[in-house]
């Protein structure tokens, strides 16, 4: 692959206490990548995922998103250099309505709209993410499925250069899921960059170029998916977590 | 060391204030801004007790805290109960206590003022010198020193030793894991408040021995208690007899060695500077 | 998002008749009915003011005496000096650079850290005061002798109502607005759409801060003579809390339905019962806690819910005919 | 519907005001009108000082029948409400009491500052305001600003510098040195006394050794006093609020400050000061004073404990009485309730009070008691600008 990088996670850790939650991980995501952050629970997945988005403050290491230094920056300044997420669980913002949490992601980060071409805008991204002509519904009473997808529109409205997905297609049923991986495979083919965390093994494998296994906070494996999947540490690492 | 002992004098008479308080905000979570009227009641009541019926206000405090747990309990019962479980969030639950203990503030000190009238009260007891290292301080201050000391030995004990302590230690960090594992928190709860409540009464009855006092001056010991509570972390009584001991050393210090018109503004830079540094209190955890 | 409604503009030819309507108190009656209404504005700007800020962050600020007593002492110290409306600006940027370097200094902290410190911060500011007095100038008290007279106070107070009603209008309408409902919603969301949640924070807390300092110099010719104690009360700031609470702090007019009736029914209390009044108002403060859980504009939202619902449950049935 | 239910809820409680506030007014009554704190920080001192006196002087003029209005005998009829000492609601009630009540008299508030917030509005509907308690060194200049305030306290630089003139006697009679120790509350009262004691101080040869401020509502004295010992002045001046002065006292009686001189500010002429000291007030100067001895007090004394169970203090307590006398003497002169002549009658009369015959020089009282002292269970005025009747002043021995 002949593209730059624009992420780069050089040596980063995170230690809580005691607790060494992410050892000094390195790896880098080019310019129109998708690739999925996998590993067994509590292996530092979630948690390298708030070290990019500024929730947390690595205690050391860099991380650099198109060269410039991020790390320690306020989650505010992160966002408006074009990070944008989705949360583990998820997190809509219930006392607004379906296209205002759309707006929200549009107006204060890496796009700066407001007004009548936020609202547009918001409009159409609705529309992308299966939710077209609900936007004034309120959002207390959406199923879980198009909270998720409202999620998605508000992270997609800012035009981010980087969209991180924690578990975005956790707790959806079969169904469910396939919409939610066209629609990711979508927004893939529209060349943008992406870096899913996913316990969902048959999403990572249809969608991703490369993935990244981390266990017990430390990168173990990082590679085309065929190639990773197949290696022996990782097959371990997984088993012995999901098993025991 | 003249500063030294004044200060821990001062510093064991805030204790006093503030040990109710701790209990009352750290378990039950009631922001009880009528916490100074109920100090004030029992100063009043001490101070009847002596004065018509001669009983020695530290003996009177074998009734008075009976008493106040008793009150305590029911206007837990009663008043706060509701608001508790109304309250959908911490935070509810502190608009709603802040408002509700605020009316109950008016109410505490309407009936002060029924009783007792608007004017000042004091009298005499204890209130001879003693002689340590050759500076004479006065032995009711001592003796609720003494007090304070043995009153915070006790709850600590009762609090870190014993399993209704450890239980409540558990209400007042986690009220909702505390249910899980049998804790019967509403019961927790009441207790904690009654037993702020006789703690607060006790500190009156010994404080009546040696300040003036009058029916509208509850807030300035509520402000104080508030004050120690929140600095040395919420339902901490260690922090609490910490941050009580610091600031009598502190406001003595600064009167004694810069301008006694500073004492307050020193009190508040304190109360800045830990929140700044140790937001959680003194001995508070980070939270996660 | 950015033209207004029909339904912003009938409230705003409402809002204009109101004020009109309200404006001309003073030529009714120029006595106690006029002195009860300059309470009412004063406590309607200051609650509405308080609200800006506490309303959508959640913060409760006890800090309104001491923005209201610098805006009081601006005037005390300038009033042989400087015109009085020089003076108003002075105050409201004293005042809200005060709020600035406090917000800075504490808004990180969360809620009842933020409460107690705000309550320290206007006794600080009080002994401060106080001491830089003694110390440095002859006497404590300040004597502000002007020409105005409660109706002066009552328009000016009216005026700054409007302001306040204005601004908070043109917050809701702004990015800022919008940044604070999500930052009312779910602070973390907040910073990760890229909103400074610290700075909106200390935005809101100036303009707040700024009010109610100029409130308190608008009120310092009522007092005549300026004493820390009554510019500095502690109870200025309880007051202020509990009638917005009482209110409701989820709209911008919430609080004056604090504010109104609750200024009305105190004031009959201590007028019908002076030797009861502590009594009676804390039993009243009480029974509105438990009954008015969510205040007065609470209870209104309540029944047009249920209106709503029943609407709502009829079309549901024409629809499915 | 919101605006709806708005109105609806304003009209209601306008209405329900409406219908409570109607007043009962009995004919021929002359209604009289007070505001003063009964909560609030200066609770404490207008229980003491302000409403006994007052319900005292109601008491006495309705059981002679009523004041003498032209020949007719009129009851009055008291209208009392609670300022919560703020300015606000003083205002507000100061109001009410002139266009709701209609009351005929207005007795002003308690304390200086409220005093002087009110006296635009007195002044406004023509009341006479008899101010008591507020001691400022601006009586002039207000009984220039409003013509129908009179001012009966005196001045704090008056209290200071008799002060320091009964010093320097007992100086001169060898009974203190020069070395003194000044203290003042940083409030009003508290630094106006200290910004005119400490330079009389110091132009009399007195040598201050220690002088220090401390804040309102100060509980604490023992840094203070301990200070002051350790400078070893003969005499100790604290200008105190009414907390302050017990508290001061109790710590300096622990500390066994050795001065020979003690005097404290506001409160020590409450009877309550003696009951919290006990032998330890005795010798005690302090703020006020009255001609404690004489029948007129002992008398007022012996009555007001009867008929309100509080006993009076040994300062503005009668003073307060006595402005009342004069309000009542002024309106029998004047044979009528308007408000003018009443005013016309207080500045040029001449009445007999409690307090000795009294007489309005540019309406303000300028013989007035300034230092009192404990002796022997009865606060005795010993300095006064020339009331007469002054005890001599007696040494402090010891605190037993």
């Amino acid at each position: 692959m002949s593209s730059r990088s624009l992420l780069s996670v050089e040596t980063v850790r995170k230690a809580f206490g005691g607790l060494v939650a992410v050892n000094d991980v390195d790896f880098s995501v080019k310019e129109s990548e998708l690739i999925g952050l996998i590993g067994p629970n509590g292996s530092g997945k979630t948690t390298m995922m708030n070290l990019i988005s500024g929730a947390l403050k690595p205690t050391s290491g860099t991380i650099r998103l198109d060269g410039e230094v991020i790390s320690g920056m306020p989650a505010h300044q992160i966002a408006r250099r074009g990070v944008a997420r989705t949360f583990q669980l998820v997190r809509i913002l219930p006392s607004l309505s379906a296209i205002e949490n759309v707006i929200a992601g549009a107006v204060f980060g890496h796009v700066r709209a407001w007004g009548d071409d936020a609202y547009r805008e918001a409009e159409v991204l609705l529309d992308r993410v299966g939710l077209g002509r609900r936007g004034g519904a309120p959002t207390g009473s959406m199923t879980y499925i198009d909270q998720k997808r409202l999620e998605l529109a508000r992270a997609l409205a800012s035009n981010p250069r980087l969209l991180l997905l924690d578990e975005w297609l956790a707790g959806l049923n079969p169904s469910e899921l396939k919409i939610g991986i066209e629609l990711i495979r979508d927004l893939r083919e529209d060349g943008r960059t992406i870096i899913m965390v996913e316990h969902v093994m048959d999403a990572i494998r249809s969608l991703c170029d490369r993935c990244v296994v981390m266990s017990s906070g430390v990168k173990i494996a990082d590679g085309s998916v065929h190639e990773v999947l197949s290696r022996p540490e990782v097959v371990t690492a997984y088993l012995g977590a999901d098993d025991a | 060391m003249d500063i030294l002992i004044t200060g821990t004098v001062l510093g064991g008479t805030y204790a006093l204030i503030a040990l109710g308080l701790t209990l009352q905000y750290g378990v039950a979570r009631i922001m009880n801004l009528a916490n100074g009227e109920n100090l004030v009641l029992a100063c009043f009541c001490a101070f009847w007790l002596y004065s018509t019926a001669s009983i020695n206000p530290v003996l009177g405090i074998v009734l008075i805290a009976p008493g106040a747990f008793v009150l305590n309990w029911l206007i837990y019962d009663f008043a706060m109960k509701p608001l508790v479980n109304r309250a959908k969030n911490r935070g509810q639950l502190e608009v709603d206590s802040i408002l509700a203990t605020f009316g109950l503030m008016f109410i505490m000190q309407g009936v002060m003022l029924l009783v007792f009238g608007g004017g000042y009260y004091s009298y005499n007891f204890l209130s001879e010198p003693v002689q340590i290292l050759g500076e004479n301080y006065g032995l009711n201050r001592i003796v609720a020193l003494i007090a304070a000391a043995v009153i915070a030995l006790g709850l600590y004990v009762f609090l870190y030793r014993t399993r209704y302590g450890t239980a409540i230690r558990a209400v007042s960090v986690n009220p909702s894991s505390a249910s899980l594992v049998a804790i019967n928190v509403e019961r927790a709860s009441a207790f904690a408040f009654a037993l702020g409540g006789a703690l607060t009464a006790a500190a009156g009855a010994l404080l009546s021995t040696f300040y003036t006092f009058n029916s509208s001056m509850g807030v300035i010991f509520t402000m104080k208690a508030l004050i120690i509570v929140i600095m040395g972390g919420v339902g901490d009584v260690r922090g609490a007899v910490l941050a009580a001991l610091l600031l009598g050393l502190t406001e003595t210090a600064v009167a004694s060695l810069i301008d006694p018109g500073l004492t307050l503004a020193a009190t508040y830079t304190l109360f800045i500077l830990v929140l700044l540094f140790r937001p959680q209190g003194i001995f508070g955890r980070q939270e996660a | 998002m950015t033209r207004l409604s029909e339904k912003e503009l009938r409230i705003a030819v409402l809002a204009i008749v109101g004020f009109a309507a309200v404006a001309t108190i003073p030529l009714f009656d120029d006595g106690y009915y006029l002195s009860l209404s300059v309470n009412i504005a004063l406590y309607a700007v200051l609650c509405t003011a308080w609200t800006l800020f506490s309303g959508p962050t959640h913060y409760i600020s006890l800090a309104t005496a001491a923005f209201f007593g610098i805006g009081t002492y601006t005037v005390g110290l300038g009033i042989d000096v400087l015109p009085f409306p020089v003076l108003l600006v002075i105050a409201a940027i004293a005042s809200g650079l005060l709020a600035g370097l406090v917000g800075v200094a504490t808004l990180r902290l969360s809620g009842v850290y933020f409460v107690i410190f705000t309550l320290g911060l206007a006794e600080l500011v009080r002994q401060v005061v106080t001491w830089l007095q003694t110390n440095f100038t002859n006497g404590v008290g300040l004597y502000v002798f002007t020409d105005m007279g409660e109706k002066h106070i009552f328009w000016m107070l009216l005026a700054l109502a409007a302001v306040v009603y204005v601004t908070g209008w043109l917050i809701n309408r702004s990015r800022l607005g919008f940044a604070m409902r999500i930052i009312g919603n779910d602070e973390l969301v907040a910073r990760h759409v890229g909103i400074d949640v610290a700075r909106a924070k200390v935005i809101l807390f100036v303009v707040s801060g700024a009010f109610i300092g100029v409130t308190g110099a608008i009120l310092a010719p009522r007092f005549a003579y300026v004493e820390p104690p009554s510019a500095f009360n502690p109870v200025i700031s309880f007051q202020v809390v509990i009638m917005a609470l009482l209110g409701g702090t989820g709209r911008l007019w919430a609080p004056l339905l604090g504010v109104i009736p609750f200024t009305i029914l105190f004031d009959q209390i201590s007028s019908r019962f002076p030797n009861h009044t502590s009594l009676l108002i804390g039993v009243a403060f009480m029974a509105i806690v438990y009954f008015l859980p969510r205040g007065v504009s609470g209870l209104i939202e309540d029944l047009r819910k249920v209106r709503g619902d029943f609407g709502s449950a009829a079309k549901a049935k024409e629809a499915v005919r | 519907m919101e605006r709806r239910t708005l109105m609806k809820t304003f009209a209601a409680t306008l209405l329900a005001g409406a219908v409570l506030a109607g007043p009962a007014v009995a004919e021929g009554t002359i209604k009289i009108g007070a505001s003063a704190p009964k909560t609030g920080p200066l609770a404490g001192g207008s229980a003491v000082t302000y409403w006994p006196a007052i319900q005292l002087w109601v008491h006495d003029v309705n059981e002679r029948g009523g004041i003498d209005v032209g020949g007719t005998k009129m009851k009055v009829e008291l209208i009392e409400y609670d300022d919560r000492t703020s300015n606000e609601e003083a205002i507000k009630n100061i109001q009410r009491l002139a266009t709701v009540d209609k009351v005929d008299f207005i007795i002003p508030p308690y304390g200086t500052g409220i005093n002087l917030a009110t006296a635009p509005l007195i002044a406004k509907y023509g009341y006479p305001h008899i101010a008591v308690t507020a001691v400022t060194d601006g009586v002039d200049e207000f009984a220039d600003r409003w013509p129908n305030s009179f001012w009966t306290l005196g001045t704090s630089t008056a209290f200071a510098t008799t002060l320091v003139d009964l010093l320097k006697g007992m100086r001169d009679a060898g009974q203190i040195n020069d070395k003194v120790a000044v203290v003042n509350v940083a409030d009003a009262f508290g630094i106006e006394l200290a910004n005119a004691g400490k330079p009389a101080l110091k132009d009399a040869g007195f040598d201050i050794v220690y002088e220090t401020s401390y804040p309102l509502q100060q509980q604490d004295f023992a840094p203070i006093i301990s200070s002051a010992k350790n400078a070893n002045p003969d005499t100790f001046i604290a200008f105190s609020y009414p907390g302050d002065t017990f508290g001061l006292t109790k710590q300096a009686a622990i500390a066994d400050l050795p001065v020979k001189a003690y005097y404290v500010g506001v409160a020590t002429a409450f009877p309550a000061f003696a009951a919290a000291n006990g032998p330890a007030a005795n010798g005690v100067l302090g703020a006020g004073g009255v001609n404690a001895a004489s029948d007129k007090y002992q008398d007022f004394m012996k009555r007001q404990i009867e008929v309100t169970g509080s006993a009076p203090d040994f300062w503005a307590s009668p003073v307060q009485y006595a402005s009342l006398e004069v309000l009542e003497q002024a309106i029998t002169s004047a044979g009528t309730l308007d408000k003018a002549a009443v005013i016309d009658a207080i500045k040029n009369g001449t009445f007999d009070t409690i307090m000795g015959e009294w007489k309005f020089d540019h309406n303000v009282i300028r013989k007035y008691w300034t230092v009192g002292q404990w002796q022997d269970g009865v606060f005795h005025g010993v300095a006064s600008t020339g009331v007469g009747g002054e005890v001599a002043p007696i040494v402090k021995s010891g605190w037993n």
